[in-house]
């Protein structure tokens, strides 16, 4: 028996560890690290229609137990992805999950349209929330009613199951939640990150070019928990988990509070051999809290 | 090949005001191939602070499997790594990025190795390498005062030295392009603050022969996070880039926007 | 000249550093560790109509670089602060500002009304935002109407100024901080913790006996200066800003994000003696940047 | 008087399985007077951990200006503890709280200090205390199996020890309570699990001087965050409450909820 075996919407996993969207690149620069067959799987960078330089720098700046990041979604554009990028990562026995970026609704469903159909592309997350982009973004991640028609239309378009990634930058995450399930979300991913801001002491400025960044690490872990906590409860769809994960511990951590799969984030800079490390670490932990699968875990905190 | 080793420290003592050597022992010495290449370091376990910082490889004793890092006492993370000692160990990812090109410049040729302040370090490895391979250097060091000076014998040893400060306490006072245009080369490589590789590259702009190194913060340090990159210069408001990371840090002047 | 001297409405201060709420008890334990006097105010903890025993233990739960907390408003009732805590305090030459709380509108009415005549009762602080209590408190601080029609009722009734004391959990921080104002809040007090859970790896169960708790520490640290950057520069009322500080370097970095004051939370169970120590090393913190008065330092990130 | 002093490392060494004695030096022992108090312990500058860890003082000698510590490598805090050196310090906040009542057992009188796991340490000093002021002293000692135990000799040099263990490895098999009814004694002085603490209250119920010390997670250790609170027995479900931090951690049996 795999104790890490995972069976999402539309994903087959080894196991339940992946890395989280922004955090890995497309891949390339891990692949020369180890083998990314051992991974669950990859949350690619977000994927938008154009190609996009992002924010000017600096695009990051360190927080206790954190930092902020205000990258601006660069990326090659679909085109770039879908011709240089996924052909790439073919090679690897690796279900990919595609970041789907962008300002407007027709955006969105382009991107989900096409990037779906790729070979080894197995779920789509809808990125509504990402934190850095001046225009669009923030409606589609805070406003349930934008959310659900949003998640409505790139299911029509996709041919795989869609996650949504939820911003914790809201007054009631489970409305969220209940509005994208009712929108025919397959799963949600959660939590992007916070807005923040830290400014130089020196210049009175914001370290970041674009001032406010998204807050990662594990100084969110605790948000994140209580998020799934509460959002689990009242979905019937899975959750994969995310912020602030650093250890085996993290991703039990994670699985009680209701996720069903996890990605990290951060921890790939402090330590880029950080998730196969992680997988390595599981079974030994599940011995000794006495769970045969890791599938146990899930929701323990509540049920 | 990048490693991730927990080094030993061989020696740590401060060379000039603030300014620390850190000599590291570990086996990813043997990876490290290009001058001007860096390692990611961790200075502390736990959240304190949470990132790597980039420091450049000064110098690699491939046989004793020494490395050195020289650095400003700057923030939070060099005062945490400065206080380490002997014996104690450091977390080192590396050897990280692409270093200056050495054949570029050919035996017999002359080499102009520029530097400024905390840009200096990588130049050393370099120095040393150049010589190895017969090319002749000459070194254009820039500090901001007398206390600030470090190395400048180890670099005499290697070809003619030249140190300016900015307030004329040690050598020449001025900037580090006033004493280049003095002299002459083949190649220029050159470390240092943005404002300084900025005048180098407009000083030689029709100059064939002139890399820079560059700073940008970094989140990951090996090309995923996209944090550290910059425009290219025949499409500086477009969407090439290049990551100071793993493309650089050192570039052909000309080829990304400073 | 008193370089650190700051007048607010109602509150005339030696220094613009003072104790967060829940975080000094009333004073009595810091008493005994050094001259309360040389604090800029004293903010009390939350006062409700009866006295509360609070939440069951544990109460307190480690996070990286920060804690999570559910004391659930435990206080001694109005009676008991105006009898027992106010009169020792008048000792000291030291404002006190009250933090007002309850689970009803006539609650906190009663509470100001009453707390708002004490001697050396300056200001009250409305703490709309404690995540810690199941009934009422919720809606304060997250439905700018019904956090507005709060604070309208308790200006009428207090004799002194009203700061209102803002939740972080919130979609648009800048929509609640214009709502209070429109109600008439002389300034307002930002941010409270932010909610959180952690659970334990053996038993799967949060730590906490009340699961979730409020987050605060330097990890919040980002999240506070973003939400006084953002709200600075929308209302004509000043901050007293709070999150994670404890250092002179923090002070500093909250009133370029546009603070007139602060106030030091869970720093001071790190080091009991932290708020005195800030207040020491803010003039030569001030000298080494150059400015006069701290005063020229607020908003300077955006002004 | 509570105050906060950098203390350094006399020694520190490990007395039974995951169990370290540290004795450190600092001026704050003289303030150090009721056997029974603790430690409020910064076991790391910086984040990792953020909070203090709440140590029982095991012992003090204020001649020499050292004090010791046990304690159990549990979770993180301790782990970091654990792996300090002799030359290293540690921040250290206290004396706190009120400790075990010496003037309730008259010379000549007997008392039994029952301890469990890491509810033992604070005993020693009590003992020694009690001890100089001509008590006699029973000790019941409770632990795990024979690989935790520790100061089993130290405690018999006071008085008569019995040592219990859970799976019979040393000592007695079973619980300190199937000792203590073999005992006769005046004063009960307890420290250890909560079970452990709710069995010797419930034996001993009608015993006029019994008294236990408590544990509780804890924010500020001084009283000022209400983390620690529990409620008095004649109030169960009312307002009033004890701090564990400043009012305990020790309590005469009854007087608050266990
Ligand atoms: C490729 C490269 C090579 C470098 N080589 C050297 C060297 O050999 N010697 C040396 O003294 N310095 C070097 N630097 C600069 C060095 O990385 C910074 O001085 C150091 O990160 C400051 O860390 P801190 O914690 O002391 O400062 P803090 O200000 O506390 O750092 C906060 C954050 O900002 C980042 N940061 C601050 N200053 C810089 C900077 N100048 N460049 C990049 N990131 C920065 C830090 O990495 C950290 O993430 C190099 C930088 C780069 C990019
Ligand atoms: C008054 C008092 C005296 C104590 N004396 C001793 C002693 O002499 N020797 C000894 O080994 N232990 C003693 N303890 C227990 C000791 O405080 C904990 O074992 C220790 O805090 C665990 O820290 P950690 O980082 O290793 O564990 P973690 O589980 O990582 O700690 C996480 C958080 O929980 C708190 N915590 C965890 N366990 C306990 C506990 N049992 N009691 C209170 N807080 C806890 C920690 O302080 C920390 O805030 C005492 C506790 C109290 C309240
Ligand atoms: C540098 C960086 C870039 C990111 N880029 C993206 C992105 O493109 N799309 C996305 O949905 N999330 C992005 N995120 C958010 C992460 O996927 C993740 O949700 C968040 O960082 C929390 O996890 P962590 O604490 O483990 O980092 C990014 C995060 C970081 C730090
Ligand atoms: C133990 C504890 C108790 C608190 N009690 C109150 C309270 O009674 N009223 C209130 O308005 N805020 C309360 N707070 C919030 C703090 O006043 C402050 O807003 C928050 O902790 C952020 O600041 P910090 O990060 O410096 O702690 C409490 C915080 C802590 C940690
Ligand atoms: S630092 Fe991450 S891409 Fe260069
Ligand atoms: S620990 Fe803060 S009151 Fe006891």
């Amino acid at each position: 028996m795999n104790r890490l075996e995972t069976q999402l919407p539309g994903l087959n996993l080894k196991n339940p560890v992946m890395p989280a969207s922004g955090c890995f690149g497309f891949g390339r620069e891990f692949g020369g690290l180890y083998n990314l067959n051992d991974l669950g799987a990859i949350m690619i960078k977000a994927t938008t229609v154009e190609p996009r330089f992002g924010n000017p720098t600096p695009r990051v700046a360190e927080t206790a137990a954190g930092m902020l990041n205000a990258i601006g979604l660069q990326n090659p554009g679909i085109d770039g992805v879908m011709n240089n990028e996924l052909p790439w990562l073919e090679q690897f026995d690796v279900p990919i999950i595609a970041n789907v970026a962008g300002s407007t609704e027709e955006d969105y469903v382009e991107v989900a349209k096409r990037i779906s159909t790729a070979a080894n592309v197995q779920a789509l997350e809808l990125n509504i929330s990402c934190p850095n982009v001046k225009t669009g973004g923030i409606a589609f991640g805070t406003i349930p009613e934008v959310a659900k028609s949003l998640t409505k239309k790139v299911k029509e378009v996709s041919v795989v199951p869609v996650y949504v990634k939820l911003s914790p930058n809201v007054t009631n995450i489970v409305e969220m939640a209940k509005a994208v399930e009712d929108g025919g979300a397959d799963g949600l991913t959660m939590i992007n990150t916070l807005l923040g801001m830290r400014l130089d002491l020196k210049t009175a400025k914001p370290i970041l070019a674009n001032k406010t960044g998204g807050l990662s690490g594990p100084a969110i872990k605790p948000v994140a928990i209580r998020m799934i906590h509460d959002v689990s409860q009242q979905v019937n769809i899975p959750i994969i988990g995310m912020g602030g994960i650093e250890s085996a511990e993290d991703v039990i951590e994670f699985f009680y509070a209701g996720a069903s799969a996890i990605a990290v984030g951060t921890a790939n800079f402090v330590d880029p051999f950080v998730c196969p490390k992680i997988i390595k670490d599981l079974p030994e932990l599940l011995d000794q809290l006495g769970f045969d699968h890791i599938s146990e875990c899930t929701g323990r905190s509540w049920n | 090949m990048i490693v991730n080793e927990h080094c030993s420290i061989v020696s740590q003592r401060e060379i000039a005001e603030n300014i620390y050597e850190l000599i590291l022992h570990g086996e990813l010495t043997s990876k490290m191939n290009e001058p001007g290449q860096f390692v990611h370091v961790k200075v502390a376990s736990g959240y304190a602070p949470l990132l790597r910082r980039p420091l450049s490889i000064a110098h690699v004793n491939k046989e004793n499997q020494e490395f050195t890092l020289i650095y400003r006492k700057d923030g939070r993370g060099t005062a945490i790594l400065s206080s380490k000692k002997t014996s104690e160990t450091v977390d080192i990812l590396g050897p990280l990025g692409h270093g200056f090109p050495i054949e570029e410049t050919k035996a017999g040729e002359t080499a102009v190795l520029v530097g400024g302040g905390i840009g200096v370090p990588p130049l050393y490895e370099l120095s040393k390498q150049l010589v190895k391979k017969g090319v002749n250097v000459k070194h254009v060091l820039g500090f901001q005062n007398h206390a600030a000076v470090f190395y400048e014998d180890k670099f005499k040893s290697f070809g003619s030295t030249y140190v300016t400060t900015v307030d004329g306490s040690h050598g020449t006072k001025g900037f580090v392009t006033d004493v280049m245009n003095e002299l002459s080369f083949d190649t220029i490589y050159s470390c240092g603050p943005t404002a300084m590789l900025k005048a180098v590259e407009a000083g030689y702009a029709t100059h064939k022969k002139v890399y820079v190194s560059l700073e940008e913060r970094m989140g990951c340090g090996i090309g995923a996070c996209f944090a550290c990159v910059c425009h290219t210069a025949d499409d500086p408001f477009g969407f090439s880039y290049k990551k100071v990371c793993t493309d650089g840090p050192v570039f052909k002047a000309g080829e990304v926007v400073l």
